[in-house]
């Protein structure tokens, strides 16, 4: 948009990039942790849009929109995966649930 | 564009849908799938020569590429000339009877689709060995047939012998094949293509003082192909333990196609042998020797396969020994011949075996009476193979001797002494099973109509096919010019020696045939146990090979090397992964961090090489 | 004319008729409910309970605003907010009438055309399960909860067969905008039969607008499918803690998403503000005489009626309903207002339909309602969709 | 106008998520991430994406969140506990994220000197004729296998769940 430099979208999404990253690291509730994934996903697609947007193009929209389908998928799966932990486990704290280990 | 991609396409629908489904499919679904994708092929393939005709030139029909590598480009390509058109009627034709037969013969045996699927296999890969274009697509269609042969060798596979023979005929066809494909790859390697046409071209234009090493030894190799896939002196071993398979195996491919396939490929790779003429002076050399060999070991056979089992390795060594005395055609002709007398000599022993549910000759006898369609179309596929005047045989047996005795008259006489045996050991047969008294138990009874009209069909061939003259369509300007008569008298009066001696020895004077034999004491010997060639193989090659495997390659290298560094690669990684097993702690944010560093590393790694700009 | 204050001006415009439509169509569903059960329906207050609403209003402004100790309080606040102001923002793309010049100033009578306007009232509703689900989880309580939980299912359940039924109008319109939408359906089959997406070639929405209906039915909470707020085994389901004003606030947005859903449908199949036969058939004057009838009517009803107060207020409403039939006779009055008389009329007519359903239909149970949209309504809409889209591929 | 528009939804867009990392209950999370999704919807139109901008509160807010909601309801989660197990998490996170910000701006600053505005010329390029004509064109395949990867997403989803119905 006029007035608008590419790169202010970019450090937004970069932000928030960060921010979902910081959610995934450092929080304990696996649902909290899978929110910070879509927050994530939302600031990649942040970039392709404005990138489409700079380069006219619509290819990158359609990136975004194939993120949003995926991301779609992914949630809907991804929570019944986590309601099976909770009714297995009855718990939703992450570093509860490391059996994966050794 | 006449699509003759078809012809080897049906037989392998066929094979599908019978391989996949045949199962639980009634046997007439078995039968309509079988014999009508076979039906489709000939039909196609007459469809596609009555458009192409008189086919003076080859046709050529460029698919898809299958590989590509820089310039090397080997194609699906399939092509037909007068050669391969031969070929064709041969593989499609004699191979419908024959699937027909089969309907008759097998109809009792379990694994019916199983059996029809593979026929169905066979037939995909020999047309595809036929058609192809280039020495690649053959070898594909060489090891395909080779596999459809074991197949159906040890397709009883109750039988220890079957899979045995199975084993044996896979494994010597693979010594064949070892060379084979290491001529392959030095025709690659010389001429940088394996299309037949390119290959050909510049083996002419090669001069001879460069040419003669290098075509000397790919030819030479090919043999070594040629001698594994048809039967001859080497490896000619495995073919008569080759009749374990149901009896339309025997015919279809160890008699009529598949045994031919030498035959074929040095037929069709004749430019290069011209010019390799030491090598098509073994090929000679392979063929008169196979041919008298194989006779007489012939001679004393009493299980009715394996006498046309020899005869087969005879005739084949016959057609070795045209393609010797560069009578190519006139080796394709007693193919074509061949193809039809003999497969109508194994279907016939099929229904002399249906008939008497027995192989072994002594407890046959009398059967005329009981069979008398077998009998007659067996006598016509005698008579053709014994060279009586105006039968298929007599033509192209005639050709192939003249050719000989151009070429070097002592071959002639060895092809004539062969011809005499010949006619004698058919006949032989014939007189053993179809004349005196029933000597077996049980009632003997006639084969139903869908067996006998196949024989019929057959019979008639074998008499009148020599009246189409292969050899002149092939070659249409003979290379031997004048027609000796008196070597024709000889040949032929041979033969009907033969005959006449088979009659006193087994009809006129029983009896006198063991006198000889015993007066003839080691040397029957020697011939009734083949040479003891199997037994020589097994103490020279096998015994050495199996012991040398086991006690080196298996206990010193597999077990102490191969083993060793495996497992000793095994326990590092086991030492490797205890440490790196600490990474698993199994805490998610624990992964999480480490795919945060691993991204921040590509991001660096990105922006270090350039990128971002 | 300032773009900006002409906007302001609209906005106010349309707030204002938009609060006062929700002030009176609970007043309308009272009285045609008390109709459909033979009652009189509100009568005490103000001239036929005319002024019930007014004072239903003030009851719930000055009556206590409870706050329950165990609710988390900031969601339990934010829910009817988002709820209410959700229910209004849609308003501001439905176009309710043509281009207009009103004193020099030419506008049309929308607050704001977007190019993807029906994909904005999408996202919208699809955004107003929140304030049912926010309520319900905020309010800490076991009814609530499991309305909420029933809301939330039955919305999104119900959302599919909406959008699928949205989705078959815009492949016959052919755009997304609904000022396009409208325009689209502007001409008249053989001269007088309207080209309503109804109606319209290649594909008659029929179906598609049944599915829009019932889908709105369950989108709005209104009976049969008002089961999140379901009396006799919930409570009140989603609201049960929630008092005064707060209360009325997801009142309101009920009644506003009904009135979203029913102008969107009037949009969508209906025309919008077109009319139903064309000018030269003289509809330019079917408003002057439909208030000339209703006047005529109450005139002749008031004058000589059983009530006291009927006997001044009906033939007053009666000769305000001529006034306002011969003001639609003046050209300018004309221009302006009849293509809203056929909006309103569209749209109040579904709007009755939906008051009328309540009346008449008993509440499903849950199974049903969940089988009903997942078997039978959403395949109905994909399949309408399906041969939509077949039917003008193969117009195309 | 463009500029402050941004500005506005921009800091909308950190300080909501900010609240999604730092807010202890997952519902206060989820709430404060539907912000987060607006305020992208809001930049998006502003990009010219209308349609994507729909796309985003429809498909991620109206449909994602609310399983999110729903899930965080059925499970009754509570706010969450503090609890150290993940030692690398602990000790190296906060480095390496710092790290990555620092390597993001670096490679954007480097990219991108100053100025460059986002060009005029893609307005107009978002509609949903626009991209409905790529999908069905350029990007047919993807979008068939992703309408495949759906199915599978339902079914998977239905079988995982199921057992709640026995």
């Amino acid at each position: 948009m006029d007035g608008v430099p590419l790169t202010w979208f970019l450090m937004l999404s970069a932000v928030l990039f960060g921010l979902g990253v910081a959610g995934f690291v450092f929080r304990r509730n696996i649902i909290t942790v899978f929110m910070s994934i879509e927050l994530m996903l939302n600031a990649v697609n942040l970039s392709f849009i404005a990138f489409a947007c700079r380069l006219g193009q619509v290819d990158g929209q359609i990136f975004a929109f194939f993120v949003m389908v995926v991301a779609a998928a992914e949630a809907a799966v991804g929570l019944a995966i986590i309601l099976t932990v909770f009714r297995n486990r009855a718990t939703l704290q992450i570093d509860e649930l490391d059996s994966l280990k050794n | 564009m006449q699509h003759l991609w078809l012809i080897p396409l049906f037989p392998l629908a066929g094979f599908l849908v019978n391989g996949l489904m045949g199962r639980r499919a009634s046997k007439a679904f078995v039968n309509a799938v079988a014999i009508g994708t076979v039906l489709l092929s000939f039909l196609w393939t007459l469809k596609t020569l009555a458009a192409l005709a008189p086919l003076e030139t080859p046709h050529l029909e460029r698919y898809f590429a299958w590989i590509q590598v820089g310039d090397l480009r080997i194609g699906y390509d399939l092509a037909l000339d007068r050669l391969s058109a031969v070929m064709l009627l041969v593989v499609t034709g004699v191979g419908l009877l024959i699937h027909i037969y089969a309907i008759g013969y097998m109809g009792h045996e379990g694994g019916y689709y199983r059996f029809f699927a593979y026929m169905n296999l066979f037939m995909f890969f020999m047309l595809t060995l036929v058609l192809a274009a280039n020495f690649l697509l053959l070898f594909v269609g060489w090891e395909g047939v080779g596999l459809s042969s074991y197949l159906l060798i040890g397709f009883y596979f109750l039988r220890h012998s079957a899979t045995t023979a199975g084993n044996k005929a896979f494994i010597v066809n693979r010594i064949g094949d070892f060379g084979f494909s290491l001529g392959i790859l030095l025709i690659l390697v010389n001429f940088g293509t394996l299309e037949f046409a390119e290959v050909f071209s510049k083996v002419a234009a090669m001069p001879i003082e460069v040419s003669a090493g290098v075509l000397t030894t790919i030819a030479l190799l090919l043999l070594v192909g040629a001698t594994g896939k048809s039967a001859q002196i080497p490896l000619y071993v495995w073919l008569p333990d080759a009749m374990e398979g149901p009896t339309p195996v025997s015919a279809l491919i160890h008699a009529a196609t598949m045994v031919t396939a030498g035959v074929y490929m040095v037929a069709r790779s004749s430019v290069l042998y011209l010019h390799a003429p030491l090598a098509l002076d073994c090929v000679a050399w392979i063929g008169v020797l196979t041919a008298f060999f194989a006779a007489t070991i012939g001679l004393t056979q009493y299980d009715i396969k394996k006498v046309f089992a020899y005869s087969t390795i005879s005739q084949i060594g016959y057609m070795f020994l045209a393609l010797g005395a560069r009578a190519f055609g006139a080796g394709i002709f007693h193919l074509w011949s061949h193809a039809f007398f003999k497969a109508l000599l194994f279907l016939g022993a099929g229904s002399v075996i249906h008939a008497v549910g027995q192989q072994d000759l002594r407890y046959m006898g009398g059967l005329r009476r009981h069979a008398p369609v077998t009998f007659w179309t067996l006598l016509c596929a005698a008579a053709a193979i014994a060279g009586v005047p105006f039968t298929s045989g007599f033509f192209s047996k005639d050709e192939i001797l003249l050719a000989a005795h151009h070429y070097s008259p002592w071959m002639y006489w060895v092809g004539v002494v062969t011809a005499a045996m010949t006619a004698f050991y058919v006949f032989r047969a014939i007189f053993l099973a179809f004349f005196g008294e029933f000597r077996g138990e049980g009632h003997p009874h006639e084969s139903p109509p869908v067996m006998t009209l196949p024989l019929i069909a057959l019979g008639v061939l074998s008499l009148v096919g020599g009246f189409f003259n292969v050899a002149r369509w092939l070659e249409p300007e003979p290379t031997l010019a004048h027609h000796d008569t008196a070597l024709v008298v000889v040949s032929v009066a041979a033969g009907l020696a033969g005959i006449a001696l088979a009659g006193v020895f087994y009809v006129l004077r029983p009896g006198l045939a063991d006198v000889v034999a015993e007066r003839l004491g080691f040397l029957y010997r020697l011939v009734y146990n083949k040479y003891f060639v199997d037994e020589v193989y097994q103490a020279l090659v096998v015994k050495p090979l199996v012991g040398g495997s086991r006690d080196v390659l298996w206990q010193g290298m597999d077990v102490e090397v191969i083993d060793g560094a495996v497992n000793g690669v095994g326990l590092r990684a086991r030492g490797l992964g205890r440490v790196l097993r600490l990474l698993q702690s199994g805490y998610i944010r624990s992964y999480a961090t480490w795919v945060l560093l691993g991204a921040l590393g590509a991001l660096l790694a990105m922006s270090w090489a350039g990128g971002g700009r | 004319m300032n773009p900006y204050l002409l906007m302001v001006v609209k906005a106010a415009l349309v707030t204002g008729a938009l609060l006062f439509t929700l002030l009176y169509i609970q007043w309308v569903e009272r009285k045609i409910i008390a109709h459909i059960q033979c009652r009189l329906g509100p009568y005490r207050v103000g001239p036929h309970g005319l002024l019930q609403p007014v004072a239903d209003t003030l009851k719930l402004l000055f009556k206590e605003d409870l706050l329950p100790g165990h609710v988390n309080r900031f969601l339990f606040l934010l829910a009817p907010v988002l709820a209410v102001s959700l229910a209004l923002i849609s308003i501001s793309v439905i176009p309710f009438g043509p281009e207009i010049e009103v004193a020099g100033v030419r506008t049309w009578v929308q607050l704001a055309d977007l190019n993807v306007g029906v994909l904005f009232v999408l996202a919208i509703s699809s955004l107003t399960v929140y304030g049912v689900v926010l309520a319900g989880w905020a309010s800490n309580s076991k009814y609530p909860l499991l309305g909420a939980l029933r809301s939330a299912a039955q919305m999104v359940g119900y959302e599919l067969p909406l959008g699928m039924a949205v989705a078959a109008p815009l492949l016959v319109s052919g755009s997304l905008s609904l000022r396009e939408i409208v325009l689209s359906q502007q001409h008249y089959y053989g001269g007088f039969f309207p080209a309503w997406n109804l109606f319209r070639l290649p594909a008659p929405q029929v179906f598609g607008f049944l599915v829009f209906l019932v889908a709105a039915f369950a989108e709005t909470n209104r009976l049969p499918f008002d089961l999140p707020e379901a009396e006799n085994e919930l409570v009140a389901g989603f609201h049960t803690e929630y008092s005064s004003l707060k209360f009325a606030s997801f009142f309101m947005a009920e009644y506003a998403n009904m009135i979203t859903v029913c102008s969107m449908a009037t949009v969508l199949f209906l025309g919008g503000w077109l009319p139903l036969f064309p000018a030269q058939y003289g509809s330019n004057y079917a408003p002057a005489l439909a208030l000339a009838a209703a006047g005529a009517l109450w005139l002749y009803h008031g004058l000589p009626s059983a009530f006291r107060r009927d006997r001044w207020s009906l033939p007053a409403a009666g000769v305000a309903a001529l006034v306002a039939a011969g003001l639609f006779l003046i050209p300018a009055v004309q221009a302006i207002f009849t293509p809203l008389f056929w909006f309103l009329a569209k749209t109040g007519l579904l709007l009755f339909t939906f008051i009328w359903v309540r009346g008449t239909l008993p509440r499903l149970r849950y199974d049903q309602l969940m089988r009903f949209t997942w078997t039978f309504l959403f395949p109905l809409g994909v399949a309408n969709l399906m041969v939509t889209g077949l039917l003008v591929a193969l117009r195309a | 106008m463009a500029a402050a528009i941004f500005l506005i939804f921009a800091f909308l867009a950190v300080v909501c998520g900010l609240n999604v990392v730092l807010r202890r209950h997952p519902v206060s999370s989820a709430l404060w991430l539907i912000g987060v999704m607006v305020s992208l919807a809001v930049l998006y139109a502003l990009l010219g994406a209308h349609f994507l901008a729909a796309a985003q509160v429809i498909v991620y807010a109206g449909a994602i969140m609310v399983l999110f909601v729903i899930v965080i309801m059925l499970v009754n989660a509570g706010a969450e506990q503090r609890s150290t197990a993940s030692r690398m998490a602990q000790h190296a996170g906060l480095p390496l994220l710092a790290a990555l910000l620092g390597a993001l701006g670096y490679v954007m600053w480097r990219a991108a000197p100053a100025g460059k505005v986002a060009g005029a010329a893609a307005v107009g390029k978002g509609t949903a004729q626009d991209i409905g004509r790529a999908l069905f064109t350029t990007y047919l395949l993807p979008f068939e296998l992703a309408s495949i990867l759906v199915l599978i997403a339902v079914v998977g989803a239905v079988v995982l769940a199921y057992k709640e119905m026995d």
